[in-house]
């Protein structure tokens, strides 16, 4: 198995990198942070300063080089606004985002899993239909316009919750629930049609004949095996969560990475989307290990080739 | 009791010099202190930690401290701390946000322990702007933690003392109990919390989660004003909305024909932008960029009246009887309803035959562009320079970086206003420069604006600035 | 003799299994050193168990696969190595009817078109003369010609499986490997399908490679039989002599392992015991070694080489001569049913 | 000594699928009995609804669309089977009936060890504890002759060859200590050298335990080796039910007839490359049957009664043989 | 040579040539939830090809003073504007009809780009397998783990978010996705026996790999296309959101919902009849994929 995480490892390598070489490229081709960070009456002398402090005047491939040295050694310089250390800027942040992601998708999970297994199950009837229109919400509505409707709904009229930031549980409600809303449909449908499937098996017809009871065979026979392909579901869905924390966070104030990483891009602070994009590629790649290693867990059948 | 806060952004740095920026500026000097700083209520020059300043001549300035004020780490504020933050100040490596106010200055002397005098390099007569932007940092601390740290945790002599900071969550400051002057009545603490969505910064401040809220959309602002439990403060903003009409030799447009810009006046109705866009909360532009009580503001000018028949007329008079087709840019997101203001002068521009193709541009796109002089021929831009005349206007001077006009004439009066040190002649220099501006129409002149803060009812006195600073001297929390 | 029209010799297909980050790879032998001969108009049968290479050795006498070592020796010529490209004029020669008919038709396509792709792809005729041969191939297989406009879904499975056939028989081939193809079909079907084939190569003088599983049918079909064991032919005889005196020990436990259709057959049924190894590692010298009856320990230290032991009559086996005699009396446990 | 009461005793049962497009037939008027410590056979093709038989006593019909739309299945000590509620039909599947599968690769559930898979069978019945379960469950193991059973009861199904996984299946379905087993063709998917351990193994253990063997099967080679008693399906009816020795030795219905000169037997092998006989035609689709007999549109000796009325599955009246029945009207006197 | 044909089957009642797409259309036309799909989907269309023929006013037309008014249904309705007007006082029916045209536009070629590059992609990786197989998966792992509303960000922020320029873009943040299911079915497809029966008459791997394998994986495309049309609705409405989506003018429903939030307050018509409109199109391209799906595939028994 260890042999397996270092081949894995391996082989991420690679796609580090990649990712490396177009943020650099990206970030860099996409505008002078001077213009951005300096307010627009600066003189220009002091521009020439701003852009020498930071390496910003030498030939893009001597930043390249001098970036991919630094960036091997974990840092990414600092940040052109904050002047403080970008790899410290988004470490200080990963919590509240690690917070965030980490419970919408336990809430997309146990609500997702749960509404796909009764869908199927129940196929045509109105919990079917029903799992099926949150789906579809989920599918058309922004989750922008969603959280501001929250915020007016439980925030303003109802005044149940808090509107924003980051405090107690109370405060991670809303938040979780918009950036779970899109998950949690595509992890019900995916749960539905792999049940759907799992549920014509003829290991379930042999669950029957030893007698036992339905729920026992839905909920542990059929959905050990209908929660693998599901499990690949939601280990891609790790990509999607981090494009929509950056949403979310912004609609409801929470300190996280996806809030750093907007501004930084706004302001062209290079240094600071390398780091955020790097730490979002790198939480991927892990979790999606660890997806793979948990396959081998659920599913004897896969072993750490 | 705690006062909450809640502006857009949190602050990158809590040293005043570090940045321009409202946001920072706001926390920031709560804590470090300047000079002296304009209140906001006469837009007075008033003493902070100086007493009083003395032009000795033209390029020297004698400047006396306060006594007996000590920073909050006990080291003394007196002319050793002030020539320390001068020349970290006047530092373009270390503060590049305000090289262009700190240009003027060439350096500075102790005289006394409480005297310095500062030498300039030409006579500048915003001086006591600038000197309201010199902030007074302890050399000690400083020295010792340097620049970067310094913004993380400042020491400084103000109203309140840096507490505790969970980035982008919650700065939290405590009431300064040595504070050298009188502290606001009842905060004992300050939590600075950012909220960059407009709509949830005004649910924030509905809910009472917020006790000011700084920076509010107008339709949140309407919603607020219904609220028995705050109350809305709207401050007329510094900045002034304009469409640059560019009427450069390199930026070959129909713009570049005078009837054509003043046409383009003619055919925006500004008050009817303002009225229904802005619920009538924003000042129309009297043709002129400079506003009422502005030195150079000039009485006698009117605005272009909304009038698309003389805008027609107009434009056959320049060859285009049919109107023409041109590219128009604006900014989404960088100022309040920019994407509405934009579509709505495009549909009037629409109405007298001229087409615009409309460019939005992402904020950060947008500013390169305009400081590389891109946004050209036609562009919606909010300009808020500090508040001096010549600040202002020598954004139309040809020398200018995105200055989008070629006048000689005015390049004369700007470079006259900008050493004149007599009041009266300034004053007189600017006011032709109003006149001539609105003939030759540089810009469509729309409209200043309005920044909204909502604040609690508990909170007295509470005072903003055109240029989104607030403060909180004289203020009153009740229980 | 004159020369066969197929001659394999050595052939050997390895199939690398996923190895470890570090240490040697490893292999699934497949087919290991395969040699077998096929004459016009012949038809060979290949027997042997469940993964035991058959159908890979088949997939690589059609050419659909690439061996490891060896070579196939089609009309005089070697075709093991041929690229693509040189390999289009073969498959004129070589095709291949497939175990399932349900799996074996692009369910996308209609019958007209699965038959007439060959055609196309070989470049034979225009549209309207492609389209006479399609409805001639339909005739020769026993469909109607409004079938052509059908897809496979819409057949049963005899009629789909008549579709493979006519699809292998479009090109005119001289040689055709039939991969199980009745094994998915009906009991009463199967025997139009066998009918069919001996039909077809009565006409047209094809040869067969018949592999199946089906004892019965290979003994009906077949002019000379391959036993298949791990990889290696351990067995290959005239069938009749085949079924009548089979000599490897393994041939002895398949034959009488097929069930006879008959309650009142005396069967004296050989259980083989012990496991079945894996073709990644098979057992050192004779294969069969882990379930032989008359297993010695000198089976496991040579390979056993495949000999005539009768005339045209081959086997693998270190210990022929000693179990012949007396077969059935020592070391074979038999069952008696129905006593 | 009195009549033993039959195990199982089926009697007109009529299931039907109930598809989107319409109404399938799969079973028609099915009746039969088993009797303690017989083993019957069912043979027929594929789709005559020798599957949606056994599906049918179990009650494992495809949900939603099959059900039992008439009949009953008396079960000894239980009653009708039809009747009972699902709960409790559970506690009679896998306790008085067993049922094993065609498809030993997929008729157990890939992710649960093949040991927790027996001995969840024996505690869905049985009040006994984890180890108590494990212990029994090895036992079971070593009963269908795995080696080493305590070592296999840690495998995964993946782990273990095609014929090891049929014994566990067989293993899982002793477990219980059913009265009956049902076994839809156990050894299809097996090579014959291990189908013929399979076999085996299960006459071992039929004897051992007493109990009594529903074989769903094709192959005509099986049936002769196992049956006592062999019931011939066609499209969805019987068509003809005997014992085993006169079956083969003299086929009453057409079909069955077909079938067994449609083997190459060693007589048609000897003459090789002469043709087999066959039944010419296809099966009929269920939804599609001819009127009258099913057999009629494929049979060689069809003749008038036959396109008219379908026949009635009866002792021939042409010949002695009481205990056999047949469904053709070559051996029932047609109605008037 | 002729063989004598075996005896035929009885099956006399000839059925008609038919073409596929005939057949599959003649299904889905059965269908309840089909025909609604459509119905919706031609409707949608129809706006976007003609919009003049059914939007009652011009689309872009503003009037300060009729800003923000509730449908004319409600109270303090104005009469010929059925779904109110925005806060530029144009009429909310007539952006919905026009917006059709560059929201379905924009998602659905930005469907197109994403299915285009990533079947192709999915399909080299499937069918040669091996380097090339690991190649593409890296390529597409890479992508998956770049956040695309940070990358689509990045590059509108330089390129500007103009039409093409968006739909490349928001098709190319999709692309691995495509490519994963493709893959996959390549996978499950590319070992089955009418694979090699195609390699066994000499068939290329192109016409394979078109003529074989895409048709028998294009259901499980078209179903997953369906799905990520959503997708790039929502992605051009949070584009808009982030003030990168398309430019006004130019109405798309996605940046209607935008404009309209910050009116939730005042006005929640503005926002909500363009989420309607999402949420129909959706619910359409949802079902009409399933039900392609289902007719696409023999294995159902139909008629
Ligand atoms: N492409 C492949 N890659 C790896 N191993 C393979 C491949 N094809 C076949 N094998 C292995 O080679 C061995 C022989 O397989 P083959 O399909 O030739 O057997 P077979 O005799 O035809 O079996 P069956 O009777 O089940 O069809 C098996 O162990 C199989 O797992
Ligand atoms: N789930 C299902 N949906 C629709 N039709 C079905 C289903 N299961 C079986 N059938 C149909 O019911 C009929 C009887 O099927 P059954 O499985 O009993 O046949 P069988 O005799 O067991 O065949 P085989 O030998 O192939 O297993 C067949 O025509 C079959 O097509
Ligand atoms: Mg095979
Ligand atoms: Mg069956």
């Amino acid at each position: 198995m260890l042999q397996y995480v270092a081949r894995r490892l391996i082989l991420t390598l690679p796609v580090l990198f990649g990712i490396l070489l177009i943020s650099f490229m990206l970030t860099h081709i996409s505008g002078d942070p001077t213009d951005l960070i300096l307010s627009p009456d600066t003189p220009d002398e002091a521009r020439e300063l701003f852009r020498r402090k930071h390496g910003l005047d030498q030939p893009i491939w001597v930043q390249f080089y001098q970036f991919c040295v630094h960036a091997l050694q974990g840092d990414f310089g600092n940040s052109l606004r904050f002047n403080e250390p970008a790899t410290k800027l988004v470490l200080e942040r990963l919590g509240a985002t690690t917070e965030l992601a980490v419970t919408a998708m336990l809430l997309a999970i146990l609500v997702g899993v749960p509404a796909g297994v009764i869908a199927a199950y129940r196929r045509n009837t109105a919990a079917d239909v029903a799992v099926r229109t949150i789906t579809l919400l989920g599918q058309a509505v922004p989750s922008f316009y969603l959280g501001i409707l929250t915020i007016i709904i439980f925030a303003v009229w109802l005044r149940w919750l808090p509107s924003g930031g980051r405090g107690t549980w109370l405060h991670l409600i809303l938040p979780a629930t918009t950036l779970a809303l899109n998950l949690v449909a595509l992890i019900a449908r995916t749960t539905r049609s792999c049940m759907l499937d799992v549920l014509n098996q003829d290991y379930i017809r042999t669950a029957r004949a030893k007698g036992l009871g339905e729920s026992w065979i839905v909920w542990v026979h059929a959905l050990r095996n209908a929660f693998i392909p599901v499990l690949t579901v939601i280990g891609l869905q790790v990509g999607l969560l981090m494009g929509g924390v950056v949403v979310t966070e912004t609609v409801f104030s929470w300190p996280g990475v996806g809030r750093l990483a907007i501004q930084a891009i706004y302001a062209r602070d290079f240094p600071v989307v390398q780091a955020v994009v790097l730490f979002f590629a790198l939480i991927f790649v892990g979790v999606n290990l660890i997806v793979d290693l948990l396959y081998a867990v659920l599913d004897p059948r896969i072993g750490y080739r | 009791a705690t006062l909450t806060v809640a502006q857009n952004f949190d602050p990158q740095t809590l040293w005043p010099n570090g940045t321009t920026a409202s946001d920072n500026l706001n926390a920031g000097s709560a804590i470090v202190e300047a000079l002296f700083w304009v209140d906001p209520h006469g837009e007075e020059f008033k003493p902070l930690l100086a007493t009083s300043y003395e032009l000795e001549d033209d390029t020297a300035v004698l400047v006396k401290l306060r006594e007996g004020v000590k920073f909050t780490n006990d080291e003394p504020m007196n002319a050793d701390a002030v020539v320390h933050s001068f020349n970290v100040f006047i530092d373009k490596e270390k503060s590049p946000a305000y090289a262009r106010v700190s240009d003027p200055f060439a350096s500075i002397e102790k005289v006394d322990d409480l005297t310095v005098r500062i030498k300039l390099k030409y006579p500048f007569p915003p001086i006591e702007l600038a000197l309201s932007q010199l902030y007074i940092t302890p050399p000690g601390y400083w020295n010792e933690v340097g620049l970067e740290a310094y913004g993380q945790k400042p020491v400084g002599t103000g109203p309140f003392v840096f507490d505790t900071w969970a980035r982008d969550d919650r700065l939290v400051m405590k009431a300064n109990a040595d504070y050298w002057g009188k502290l606001p009545e009842g905060i004992d603490e300050i939590v600075w919390r950012p909220v960059p969505d407009d709509i949830a910064r005004a649910a924030g401040l509905t809910t009472g989660e917020y006790d000011v809220a700084s920076n509010l959309a107008v339709t949140s602002a309407m919603e607020l004003e219904n609220n028995p439990d705050a109350k809305l403060v709207p401050v007329p903003s510094y900045r002034i909305y304009q469409i640059i009409l560019s009427s450069l030799e390199e930026h070959k447009s129909p713009l570049m024909d005078k009837k054509v810009r003043q046409a383009l006046n003619y055919a925006v109705d500004k008050q009817a932008i303002i009225d229904n866009l802005f619920f009538g909360n924003a000042v129309a532009l009297k043709g002129q960029v400079l506003r009422e009580p502005q030195i150079g503001f000039n009485p006698d000018l009117e605005d272009y009246p909304y009038d698309p028949e003389k805008a027609k007329q107009l434009l056959a008079e320049a060859g285009y009887p049919d109107g023409f087709e041109i590219t128009y840019k604006f900014p989404s997101g960088r100022y309040a309803q920019d994407r509405e203001v934009s579509e709505a002068v495009a549909g009037m521009l629409t109405e007298v035959g001229v087409k615009t193709n409309m460019v939005v541009l992402e904020p950060g796109e947008f500013l390169r562009q305009l400081r590389a002089k891109e946004l050209q021929p036609m562009a919606f831009v909010g300009l808020a320079p500090q508040d001096d005349p010549d600040l202002q206007v020598s954004q139309y001077h040809s020398s200018w970086r995105y200055s989008y006009m070629n006048s000689p004439e005015l390049d004369a009066l700007i470079d006259a206003g900008k050493q004149e040190m007599d009041r009266d002649k300034r004053v007189q220099i600017y006011r032709d420069a109003m006149t001539l501006m609105r003939d030759e129409a540089p810009i469509i002149f729309l409209y200043g604006g309005v920044d909204f803060y909502a604040v609690t009812n508990r909170l007295e006195n509470f005072m903003a600035r055109g240029d989104g600073r607030f403060f909180f001297y004289d203020t009153r929390l009740q229980e | 003799m004159t020369a066969p029209l197929l001659d394999v010799k050595g052939l050997k297909r390895h199939f690398p299994t996923e190895s470890p980050l570090f240490g040697a790879k490893r292999f699934v032998k497949a087919v290991d050193g395969v040699d077998l001969a096929i004459g016009k108009g012949e038809t060979l049968g290949l027997v042997g168990e469940s993964g035991c290479g058959k159908s890979t050795l088949g997939r690589l006498i059609a050419r659909l696969d690439e061996p490891t070592a060896g070579e196939i020796v089609f009309e005089g010529r070697d075709i093991a190595r041929l690229d693509d490209r040189a390999l289009l004029p073969v498959r004129q020669s070589i095709q291949m009817i497939f175990q399932n008919p349900f799996a074996s038709l692009n369910p996308r396509m209609t019958v007209g078109a699965i038959l007439e792709e060959p055609l196309i792809i070989h470049g034979k005729g225009d549209r309207s003369k492609r389209r006479r041969r399609v409805m001639d191939l339909l005739g020769q297989v026993g469909l109607r010609p409004d079938h052509v406009d059908r897809y496979p879904h819409e057949f049963s499975g005899g009629q789909r499986q008549r579709i493979g056939i006519a699809r292998a028989l479009a090109l005119e081939p001289d040689l055709i490997v039939c991969d199980e193809p009745v094994s998915a079909l009906d009991v009463s079907i199967q025997a139009q399908i066998i009918n069919l084939l001996q039909r077809l190569q009565r006409e047209l003088g094809l040869s067969y490679l018949f592999i199946s599983h089906d004892l019965s049918v290979v003994e009906h079909i077949s002019d000379r039989v391959a036993v298949m064991y791990l990889g290696r032919i351990v067995e290959e005889a005239d069938a009749v002599e085949m079924y009548r005196r089979p000599l490897h020990p393994y041939t002895e436990a398949l034959l009488s392992a097929h069930p006879e259709p008959d309650p009142l057959a005396v069967s004296r049924e050989i259980i083989l015991e012990g496991g079945v190894p894996s073709p990644v590692n098979p057992p050192a010298g004779c294969h069969f070694t882990t379930r032989c009856p008359y297993v010695q320990p000198r089976c496991s230290e040579t390979t056993p080489p495949l000999v005539d032991h009768h005339p045209g009559h081959k086997a693998r086996c270190l210990r022929l001569d000693e179990i012949e005699g007396n077969r059935l009396t020592e070391g074979a446990r038999t069952v008696e049913h129905k006593s | 000594m009195a009549d033993p009461i039959p195990v199982l005793s089926v009697s007109g049962l009529k299931t039907r699928l109930f598809l989107k497009d319409g109404v399938l037939p799969a079973v028609d008027d099915v009746s039969f009995s088993v009797m303690p410590g017989e083993t019957l056979c069912i043979v027929g093709e594929s789709g005559c609804g020798k599957s949606m038989t056994a599906l049918s006593i179990m009650r494992l019909l495809p949900r939603p669309v099959g059900r039992i739309t008439g009949g009953s299945i008396m079960v000894d000590g239980v009653g009708d089977l039809a009747e009972l509620s699902e709960r409790q039909m559970r506690r009679v599947r896998g306790n008085h009936i067993s049922m094993i599968f065609q498809e030993p690769m997929t008729s157990l559930n890939p992710v649960f060890r093949v040991g927790y898979q027996i001995s969840e069978a024996i505690r869905v019945h049985h009040r006994v504890s984890a180890s108590e379960a494990r212990d029994r469950a090895i036992d079971m193991l070593e009963q269908v002759r795995i080696p080493l059973p305590a070592e296999r009861y840690r495998s995964f199904p993946h782990q273990l060859s095609g014929g090891m996984r049929q014994r566990v299946m067989i293993a899982m379905a002793l477990a219980g200590r059913p009265k009956l087993m049902l076994a839809d063709e156990p050894t299809t998917a097996l090579d014959v050298t291990i189908q013929a351990q399979i076999l085996k193994l299960m006459n071992e253990l039929k004897r051992e335990i007493g109990m009594s063997l529903v074989l769903i099967t094709h192959d005509l080679g099986v049936v002769a080796k196992m049956a006592q008693r062999v019931l011939v399906m066609y499209a969805g009816v019987v068509v003809e039910e005997a014992d085993a020795n006169s079956l083969f030795a003299r086929p009453l219905h057409p079909y069955t007839q077909g079938l067994l000169r449609s083997i190459p037997r060693p007589a048609v092998r000897r003459e090789r490359k002469g043709e087999i006989d066959t039944i010419e035609g296809t099966v009929p689709a269920l939804t599609a049957l001819p009127t009258g007999c099913r057999f009629s549109d494929r049979c060689p000796m069809v003749h008038e009664p036959c396109r008219k009325l379908e026949p009635p599955l009866a002792s021939p009246d042409d010949i002695a043989a009481p205990h056999r029945k047949v469904r053709c009207w070559l051996h029932a006197s047609p109605p008037q | 040579m002729t063989i004598a044909t075996l005896p035929l089957q009885n099956d006399d009642d000839l059925p008609p040539r038919r073409s596929l797409s005939r057949i599959v259309l003649k299904r889905l036309l059965t269908k309840p939830a089909a025909v609604f799909g459509l119905v919706i989907i031609l409707l949608f269309v129809a706006f976007a090809l003609v919009p003049d023929l059914f939007s009652p006013h011009d689309p872009y037309a503003q009037s300060l003073i009729r800003r923000l008014k509730p449908p004319s249904f409600l109270d303090r309705g104005v009469d010929g504007y059925l779904l109110g007007t925005d806060h530029l006082g144009r009429d909310t029916l007539s952006r919905i009809i026009h917006g059709a045209r560059t929201t379905l536009l924009v998602s659905l070629f930005a469907v197109v780009v994403s299915a285009v590059v990533g079947i192709w992609a999915g399909l080299v990786a499937g069918f040669f397998g091996g380097k090339t197989d690991a190649v593409i998966l890296r390529l597409i792992d890479m992508q998956l783990a770049f956040p695309v509303v940070l990358l689509v960000i990045a590059i509108v922020a330089v390129v500007g978010p103009s039409l093409t320029n968006l739909i490349v873009l928001m098709g190319l943040s999709a692309w691995p996705r495509f490519a994963r299911i493709v893959r996959g079915s390549v996978l499950s497809v590319r070992g089955l026996e009418y694979i090699e029966a195609a390699r066994s008459i000499g068939a290329g791997k192109l016409r394979i790999m078109l003529r074989h394998i895409l048709p028998n994986i294009l259901s499980a495309i078209i179903v997953y296309a369906s799905f990520e049309l959503a997708r790039m609705i929502l992605l051009e409405a949070t584009l808009s959101f982030l003030g990168l989506g398309v430019q006004p003018p130019t109405p798309t429903w996605g940046g209607m919902i935008n404009d309209g939030k910050n009116y939730l307050s005042i006005s929640w018509a503005v926002s909500l009849f363009p989420g309607v409109a999402i949420a129909l199109i959706i619910l359409a391209f949802n079902l009409l994929g399933d039900e392609i799906r289902d007719a696409l595939d023999p294995q159902l028994s139909h008629d």
